[in-house]
């Protein structure tokens, strides 16, 4: 009961991080922030993932997060790389 | 048999003059009048069983009712005679005609293929038969017509003749197939006993417009009769032969063919005898005023199939007859004028009556002939052209048809006699009298070579002879060849002398007149310049060049080369063709209700659409939108995750992140830059179908998971574990119960692979060396950090890659997700490190990483088909090792290792050629576009 | 079983409670530079604290499960690679910056 | 839950369908992807939309169709591979064309 | 031992992570893992040219539980800034002298600063001598250089000499 | 289970994974293992199209999953004449590109036997996901083929068939996602039982979705106004790549004819594809007439025929299917044909494939008598096939009600065509009056271009026998029970 509580809570508070990562993303301005916001939108799914684990006490979801986390930056080096270099693969 | 011989001597002998030309000038001519000769021996030998018409059939294409049927009846056999006859004459008479330095091969080759086709036509039994050969001898005359090569006149002509007689050939074809299907049989001897019920068939009119369309064209009447005088261009034996004795015969061939099925309406009587009518008044006219002597022969002989035509449109059993034996005269007299012509032309170098004059003095044996010739066609009494016309006479004077108006008729036929004689004189004293040669390139002219003489006099005293002895000469030829026409014979005599008669009096009308119109020629000439009639052969080019540009026109205004409108247009016909049931049926929504959606779900679908409108608003700025493609994706992630799809959820993501590596590698050499605008009312256009499409889809969606359906899931899950060895039944399905589809798949990556590699192989693209905004690159290449943590980042990522290999048949993973995992674990490492740096280390040829892995899979399914099994079936393997405990492997799992390999090698090779692109590139100014053209 | 439920609740709260902290600064912080400190910290105990909670859910019934540490592991790693290098990258762009600037640098 | 799915699905072609008739090949690269994330979604939800019912037979069930799942993974890998060929492709009509346009021109409206 | 340990602290790492991946300690998973272990180093040794000695656990494993702790405190303090007012905040780019002469370790140290009170590691200079960090919120620079060099850079110094 | 059946996938599959897998082979490796594959591949056709002329349909159950369940390859009269045509016209282009084409960029071979694997594969599966699967390999093959070469027109082109074709295999898995999300099932024999019992609520659902694949079959066969790819890309392409293409078009229509006659049934599509095949039929008698170059035109002359044999199939009867089926073996074998032939053409003369007076080809003679051949052909003039196969449409188009507008289109469009190509003709072999510079042709490139051609010979000759075949094809067609039965008459229920 209560840890339904908490996933709950848990729920409205990663849904509230999206909804303000996705603002960032809007607002930008510039490609730098934006990169940031998709990158902690990563990181939230991450969580919201393992929550949804928890929430139906399965843990089909868990490859999912674990592979959110392991290939998932490689988007934000590629992007990183790109405003530096413009050449990511050099 | 031999009626088939008699066919395909020349047909298939077509092939032989080209091959025996090699042998010497005389060897293809030679062929040539062996093979007609052998033909016309064969079909003499027919002869005395006409009345018992020989007949044969082969099926050809049993379903379309073509078959092989041949008969020889008397009109038939009329027309042989003629086509070989003539022929073996004109093959002798062009040995001496064509310049030396011809090839003859080609042109001997064509003839006899022509011929062979003429005789098609005149033997076929069947109708769709008849319309193969129609069509074949208005190919060959194309060819024949275009044997001048470089010539334009010669390519004008026979494209002009092609197009029209082709044009009626396809009316034909079209008029024979409703004619066939109107009688239930497209044999011509079923056909002919039908022709009550063909007339009363409602179908008839059209039909008989069509069948007289293709008739008309090809035996050069008005308004089709411009392609004739153009045909000319070809050499003389063959204006001689095809355009004057036999070819442009096939028409009226085909009005006395199908005379008993046909005529006898007054549709029949007044476009036949309208057109023919015309024809030959008009012909008879213009004749006069050419001053080319083939192109006064051409007119003369469109008169004639004029007259001819009107013969056969009067619908008399008489006329018939007539129309029949004027064929055979014209033939013989038209032939004779237009070799003589050519011997005109060869000995002077020109055709052109205004400059050619007083021949008399050079070739007076010629001169003879030809004048006799002329005379023949003038319509001279003792000549065989002066039977038939007063045949034709008297048959416009027995009219009934027209009533009242009935002295309309013989007036208009005296009128095209008069005609007729004036241009048959201007011929006679043009050429031969009428004072000395004007510059003529050849001079002086002499007589040609005796053998090339020899068939016109064989055709000349021809003229003579049945002109004086009609009954004896061709009487019963005539008689049998207009039995199959008409029925019942009509009783008429083939005398010289009829008395006193109407016809006889229009004869010497026509003389007399004619004489006096070309003794004031003058006068005549001056009033015709005057009015100069349009040329029809020009209108049809003109008209041809029109269409062309129009073509051209109308082909530019529908494609404008823009990928736009074809995706518009794809979309359009989508919506459409997709709604189409809907409007029709009505329809929407099934019983199911809708369940609630949970906050998350509504967060999701906010970030979606919000991601994909944000894309689209900031599609200009490239990087923006790729973000915003990553948001997208993670959010369909999020949506496979939550709707029990936790392979897709794998996939997803790491297809997301190796696009995005892709996207950013293409995205430095199209940065893209400034904004452009488009017009507001594409834009609008765009967004409208865009919304259209959206909504289409969605209302699809809607309506599909609106309604209960039945699938065959539970199959697999019955089957996943016990047969299939897994419990993951998504990667059961994969690699087992359809894993054809995921061996298709992954040769669809190892394609794209190939051919991403072959595209860039050699591609040259400038390099930025700003960045969209103009800022310089950053100098440092690797930055340290992502270096030195990319170093345990391997084998780790490597480890997980592995993890979800072998777990793949059992809980979510599998060969495509490992291979991916593994495949961004690499890319990292060119991401960090460089491509020369990860390259020295990692020692793969990446085409035979992804070709094995192909082979793997592919071979893993060969296993079941080495035991006997179909392709692909799995085997499981079930262990019970030491330690280890219960082991169960399936031979699917090696299946997903080819997988896994497929689609590393693939990922490695499109992202390394990609990455390494920048080093075959030379940092120069951008090429000029137009160089690149 | 009430402590586990308790501190599994308790963990996924301050988990919950620090990605929401992260993307609130993420949101709400005045330029690039600060931003970056909201996630590169907050998510990743946020993420973390959420994996300590799953794993002590997941350990409570049939034997233990550890497996969370990975996701974390793999965070830790990587997080500080991505904030270092979206640092990086706006330093290079120039992005507009509330911080003193007398130190900052262009990449060389 | 169906309407959203549905919308997002409406959403994600029609952004796809808008952007492919964009003149830049990147803009048509980037349609073609939204399009196919709304038609991969699309065939998914054919397979009807079900919570925590994944096909695992490991788990006590219900189970929801296994086999959209299939086909969504085979077209997605499919996309990736179509994805990357276009791109490329746009690369090469960069360097051929001079221009990167669908259509190889610029200027003329 | 080289040749088929190159990394040997990798290789633990390796057995565990996969121990924890398959999430049970079965005889079975226990052989895979050695076996990766082994394995995958050696597969990939040419990709880590360096090698990294470590040589005193003890110190890495205080460093680990410092940096548990500083993330903790890290996150408090950043939830703190971030949830008051704003404008109060002071951030700064701040030089960081270093004295590592070893690229991972300065890497863990640049890492380490990431993850920990209100600090970013935002470039690191060619030489590698100087890290520029931004900081949150500063009062006092150099009590921030000297955090960073006596809480991390010298326990890094022990363990990467 | 007959092997046979899958030998035309896995031939090619193995042989295009091997020339991949050994990275580059040497070009004579290359060429010796893809002229074995092709003529091993022909051989099996052969033996394939004697099995399925007895009338016997043949299923192939892959990975010994019965039908519906696994992915059930099917071989009836249709699919076998398809692997045949397919199987012939390869080994011919094949080896016209074995004259040089081959080397001129990367992975020729392996790419021409993934396009024999995806066209195999897409006439044998009876499996719709399937259908789409191969769809994309043959597709994917193409585009690549397509650009061998390089250069620019290529590539434009390239990218514009590339797009839209993408574009349609989003359409072709949204009919598919639809089928299945009403029907439950993915076999085509299934899903035609399933239909017939679908119910009325229902069915405006998977009629859309049966329209939505006739969009995808009509840009797959460039029916208009979805055939705009088509005439750049294949006018563009080298020769034997263009010459192979000829059956890719048919591809679409072979999808056509199998989708409609066994799953939706002629009254779904008939009126849409009807106008359809009219309409294109006019616009590529206006294409064809106004193309200035001698590939255009013939690509033009694909999009024509395809007009010409959808007319027949949009009558969905016996006669209509026949006769389209035969045009189909006809217009394949002869525009390959001229595809290699106006290559040989142009690489004789300085002015190319352009319909310019300048220099006519070296070999003129006989380049002349094979264009002949292949414009009567094309034109549909006798005594060529081209001939046989427009009389069988236009005699079934006499039971449609709207005869009047299919004779004068078919007709009205032969004549466009006849027009058009004897001024190509007269142009190139009659006009052009300088002496080339070019030697004459290799052998090796000129016999498969006159095999080709020469198809409108001999095909015409063997009508009989052919169009008795197409007719028990289409007999075996429009009997879709059969078709039923032979998949799914042995399945075991789910356990
Ligand atoms: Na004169
Ligand atoms: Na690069």
């Amino acid at each position: 009961m209560m840890l339904q509580w908490a996933v709950t809570a848990g729920f409205a508070m990663m849904g509230a991080a999206a909804l303000l990562n996705f603002w960032r993303l809007l607002r930008g301005p510039d490609a730098p922030d934006r990169i940031v916001a998709l990158d902690t939108l990563y990181v939230n799914t991450i969580a919201l993932l393992v929550l949804i684990g928890i929430h139906f006490d399965s843990s089909v979801y868990f490859e999912s997060a674990l592979l959110l986390a392991v290939v998932g930056f490689v988007t934000t080096v590629s992007l990183c790389k790109y405003l530096l270099r413009g050449d990511i693969i050099e | 048999m031999s009626l088939v011989l008699i066919l395909l001597l020349p047909i298939v002998g077509a092939l032989l003059p080209p091959l025996a030309a090699r042998l010497g000038r005389d060897a293809a001519p030679a062929a040539a009048a062996a093979l007609t000769g052998g033909a016309l021996a064969l079909l003499l030998g027919l002869a005395p069983s006409l009345d018992e018409p020989a007949a044969l059939s082969v099926p050809w294409v049993p379903t379309l009712g073509l078959e092989f049927a041949l008969r020889l009846d008397g009109l038939g056999f009329l027309f042989s005679l003629l086509i070989l006859g003539i022929g073996l004459l004109m093959i002798l008479y062009a040995r001496y005609y064509l310049p030396k330095s011809d090839y003859l091969g080609r042109f001997y080759g064509l003839l006899l293929l022509f011929q062979g086709a003429m005789l098609g036509v005149v033997l076929a039994d069947n109708l769709l038969l008849l319309v193969v050969f129609w069509e074949l001898t208005s190919l060959s005359s194309f060819l024949l017509i275009g044997y001048n090569i470089g010539s334009g006149e010669s390519r004008r002509g026979a494209r002009v003749a092609l197009a029209v007689t082709g044009a009626g050939g396809l009316a034909l074809l079209a008029g024979f197939l409703m004619l066939g299907h109107m009688a239930g049989t497209y044999r011509i001897g079923e056909l002919l006993g039908m022709g009550e019920t063909i007339r009363a068939h409602p179908w008839y009119m059209p039909m008989l417009l069509l069948v007289l369309t293709g008739a008309f064209t090809k035996s050069a009447q008005f308004p089709f009769h411009f392609w004739l005088p153009g045909a000319m261009a070809a050499p003389t034996p063959v204006s001689a032969y095809l355009h004057s004795a036999t070819m442009v015969k096939a028409g009226v061939f085909l009005l006395a063919r199908l005379f008993p099925v046909l005529s006898g309406t007054d549709a029949w009587f007044f476009i036949v005898g309208t057109v023919g009518l015309v024809t030959l008044l008009y012909a008879a006219y213009v004749a006069l005023f050419q001053h080319d002597l083939k192109g006064l022969l051409a007119y003369s002989t469109v008169s004639h199939l004029g007259l001819i035509t009107l013969l056969f449109g009067i619908g008399t059993p008489l006329g018939a007859v007539a129309g029949i034996f004027h064929v055979i005269n014209h033939a013989i007299f038209k032939a004779s004028l237009f070799m003589a012509a050519g011997i005109i032309d060869h000995e002077t170098g020109s055709r052109d009556m205004r400059r050619i004059n007083g021949l008399w003095n050079y070739m007076p044996h010629t001169a003879l002939l030809a004048m006799v010739a002329a005379a023949s066609m003038a319509g001279v009494p003792l000549l065989n052209g002066f039977l038939s016309k007063e045949m034709f006479f008297a048959e416009t004077v027995h009219l009934e048809q027209l009533g009242v108006a009935g002295w309309i008729l013989p007036a208009l036929a005296t009128l095209a006699g008069v005609f007729a004689v004036a241009y048959s004189v201007r011929f006679i004293h043009d050429v031969f009298f009428n004072g000395e040669p004007v510059d003529l390139p050849k001079m002086p002219p002499h007589e040609p070579p005796r053998w090339m003489r020899i068939p016109i006099e064989v055709l000349v005293t021809l003229c003579i002879v049945v002109g004086l002895f009609p009954g004896f000469m061709v009487k019963p030829l005539l008689d049998a060849a207009a039995l199959g026409v008409v029925g019942a014979l009509p009783d008429y005599d083939l005398v010289l002398w009829h008395g006193l008669s109407p016809p006889l009096a229009m004869s010497a009308i026509a003389l007399v007149g004619g004489i006096l119109v070309y003794a004031v020629r003058r006068y005549v000439f001056a009033v015709h310049d005057r009015f100069p009639l349009p040329e029809g052969s020009d209108v049809f080019e003109r008209a041809l060049s029109r269409a062309m540009a129009g073509a051209e026109i109308l082909r530019a205004s529908s494609d404008d080369g823009r990928l736009r409108r074809y995706i518009a247009l794809v979309f359009v016909s989508a919506v459409v063709l997709a709604a189409a049931p809907f409007l029709l049926r009505g329809g929407g929504l099934g019983p199911l209700p809708l369940t609630d959606a949970d906050p998350l779900v509504l967060i999701a679908t906010f970030m979606l659409v919000g991601g994909a409108l944000a894309a689209v608003f900031m599609h200009q700025r490239r990087l923006l939108a790729i973000i915003w493609l990553g948001v997208v994706g993670l959010v369909v992630t999020l949506t496979f995750v939550h709707f029990s799809a936790p392979d897709l959820a794998l996939t997803q993501i790491t297809v997301e992140v190796v696009s995005t590596v892709l996207l950013l590698l293409a995205l430095f050499f199209l940065p893209g830059g400034q904004r452009e605008h488009e017009p507001h009312g594409r834009r609008a256009f765009d967004a409208m179908l865009a919304a259209l499409v959206g909504l289409g889809a969605a209302a699809l969606a809607l309506g599909v998971l609106t309604r209960p359906y039945k699938s065959i899931a539970g199959f697999y899950f019955a089957n996943a574990k016990p047969v299939g060895g897994g419990d993951n039944v998504v990667n059961v399905i994969l690699v087992d119960f359809r894993g054809f589809d995921t061996l298709g798949e992954i040769t669809v990556l190892a394609i794209a692979a190939t051919g991403i590699y072959a595209m860039l192989r050699g591609l040259r693209l400038d390099l930025p060396a700003t960045d969209s905004a103009g800022r310089p690159w950053c100098g440092e290449r690797h930055p340290l950090f992502l270096a030195v943590l990319s170093r345990p980042l391997l084998p780790l990522a490597l480890l997980v890659s592995i993890y979800l290999l072998l777990r793949g048949h059992n809980a979510p993973g599998g060969g495509f997700i490992a291979g991916l995992v593994a495949g961004t674990a690499l890319i990292l490492q060119y991401l960090a490190n460089g491509i020369e740096w990860t390259q020295a280390r990692l020692r793969l040829r990446y085409f035979r990483v992804a070709g094995t892995g192909l082979i793997i899979a592919a071979l893993t399914g060969l296993a079941a088909v080495a035991a006997g099994r179909p392709y692909l079936t799995s085997g499981l393997l079930h262990l019970n090792l030491p330690l280890i405990g219960e082991l169960e492997l399936a031979s699917a799992m090696a299946f997903d290792l080819g997988v896994f390999f497929a689609v590393l090698g693939v990922v490695i090779i499109v992202l390394a050629h990609l990455g390494r692109l920048s080093r075959q590139q030379v940092r120069t100014p951008p090429a000029n576009p137009e160089e690149v053209h | 079983m009430m402590l586990v439920e308790v501190l599994t609740s308790t963990f996924i709260l301050v988990g919950g409670f620090f990605s929401l902290v992260g993307s609130i600064g993420l949101a709400k912080l005045p330029d690039f530079f600060m931003r970056l400190h909201g996630p590169t910290k907050s998510t990743t105990l946020g993420v973390g604290s959420i994996l300590i909670a799953s794993a002590i859910h997941f350990s409570a019934g049939d034997g233990t499960s550890l497996h969370e540490l990975l996701v974390t592991l793999f965070l830790f790693i990587t997080a500080p690679i991505s904030a270092h290098l979206l640092a990086r990258a706006a330093l290079h762009l120039q992005v507009r910056s509330v911080a003193e600037q007398d130190t900052r640098r262009d990449c060389e | 839950m169906e309407a959203l799915v549905a919308l997002a699905i409406g959403v994600l072609v029609g952004c796809g369908v808008y952007l492919l008739l964009r003149r830049h090949s990147f803009s048509v690269v980037f349609g073609l992807v939204l399009l196919s994330y709304g038609t991969n979604l699309f065939l998914f939800a054919m397979g009807r939309l079900n919570t925590h019912r994944e096909p695992l037979v490991s788990l006590p069930g219900p189970y929801t169709d296994p086999l959209p799942q299939a086909l969504v993974l085979t077209a997605i890998v499919i996309g990736f591979a179509m994805t990357a060929f276009v791109l490329v492709l746009a690369l090469r009509a960069r360097g051929m064309l001079g221009s990167d346009r669908v259509d190889g021109r610029r200027g003329d409206e | 031992m080289r040749r088929w340990l190159p990394h040997p602290w990798m290789s633990v790492l390796l057995f565990s992570v996969w121990l924890l991946l398959v999430n049970d300690i079965r005889v079975v998973s226990v052989i895979k893992a050695a076996l990766l272990g082994v394995v995958l180093p050696v597969l990939t040794k040419h990709f880590w040219p360096e090698r990294p000695r470590l040589r005193r656990p003890s110190v890495a494993l205080h460093y680990l539980l410092r940096l548990l702790l500083d993330i903790v405190r890290a996150n408090l303090g950043v939830a703190v800034r971030v949830l008051g007012p704003n404008r109060r905040l002071k951030p700064a780019f701040v030089s960081v002298p270093l004295e590592l002469n070893n690229d991972l370790a300065v890497t863990l140290l640049a890492s380490t600063v990431s993850l920990t009170p209100g600090t970013v590691s935002a470039e690191i200079s060619a030489d590698r001598r100087t890290l520029l960090v931004h900081c949150l919120d500063v009062d006092d620079k150099e009590r921030i250089i000297d955090g960073i060099k006596r809480r991390y850079e010298k326990p890094l110094k022990e363990i990467f000499p | 289970m007959n092997l046979l059946l899958i030998l035309p996938v896995l031939l090619p599959l193995l042989t295009g994974a091997t020339l991949l897998a050994l990275a580059r082979p040497a070009l004579r490796t290359a060429r010796v293992l893809s002229v074995a594959s092709a003529t091993a591949q022909l051989a099996v056709a052969v033996t394939l199209f004697t099995t399925a002329a007895d009338g016997l349909i043949l299923s192939y159950a892959v990975g010994d999953w019965p039908a519906p369940f696994g992915i059930t390859l099917l071989l009836d009269r249709l699919s076998s004449l398809m692997v045949l045509l397919t199987a012939l016209l390869a080994l011919f282009a094949l080896l016209h590109a074995l004259g040089g084409v081959d080397g001129r960029g990367a992975g020729f071979h392996a790419l021409f036997q993934f396009q024999l694997l995806g066209l195999n594969g897409a006439f044998l599966t009876g499996d719709v996901f399937n259908l789409f699967v191969f769809f994309e390999i043959l597709l994917i093959a193409s585009y690549t083929l397509l650009l061998h070469g390089g250069g620019a027109s290529r590539t434009r082109a390239g990218l514009h068939y590339v797009v839209l074709n993408l574009v349609g295999s989003s359409l072709f898995l949204i009919a598919v996602g639809v089928l299945y999300g009403v029907l439950g099932t993915l076999n085509m024999a299934d899903l035609a039982a399933r239909l017939a019992a679908v119910p009325a609520t229902d069915i405006m659902l998977v009629e859309s979705a049966g329209l939505l694949l006739l969009v995808v079959f009509g840009l797959k066969s460039a029916l208009v106004p979805l055939h705009f790819w088509l005439v750049p890309a294949y006018s563009s392409a080298t020769a034997p790549v263009a010459a192979l293409f000829a059956i890719m078009t048919k591809v679409g229509v072979y999808a056509i004819v199998r989708v409609y006659t066994l799953m939706f049934g002629a009254a779904l599509v008939g009126p849409w594809l009807l106008w359809g095949a009219l309409v294109t039929l006019a616009v590529a008698g206006i294409g064809v007439l106004a193309s200035r170059e001698l590939r255009t035109q013939v690509a033009w002359l694909v999009v024509f025929s395809v007009g010409t044999l959808l007319t027949g199939v949009s009558l969905f009867t016996g006669m209509g299917i026949s006769g389209a089926l035969y045009y189909l073996v006809h217009t394949t074998l002869v525009s390959g044909g001229l595809f290699l032939l106006a290559d040989l053409i142009g690489a004789q003369r300085r002015e190319g494939t352009y319909l310019t007076s300048g220099e006519y080809p070296a070999a003129r003679q006989w380049l002349a008598v094979l264009f002949l051949v292949g414009a009567i052909a094309a034109a549909g003039l006798p005594p060529t096939s081209g001939f046989i196969g427009k009389v069988l449409v236009l005699q079934a188009g006499l039971e449609s009600p709207e005869v009047t507008w299919l004779w004068t289109t078919i007709l009205v469009g032969s004549f466009t065509v006849l027009l058009a190509l004897s001024r190509a003709g007269s142009v190139i072999f009659w006009k052009s009056n300088r002496p080339p510079a070019a030697a004459a042709p290799h052998w090796l490139g000129s016999v498969p271009a006159a095999v080709l051609v020469s198809a409108g010979l001999w095909l015409a000759l063997v009508g009989g026998p052919l169009t008795a075949y197409t007719d028990a094809t289409a007999v075996q067609l429009l009997s879709r029970g059969t078709y039923v039965s032979a998949v799914l008459g042995h399945v075991k229920e789910a356990p």
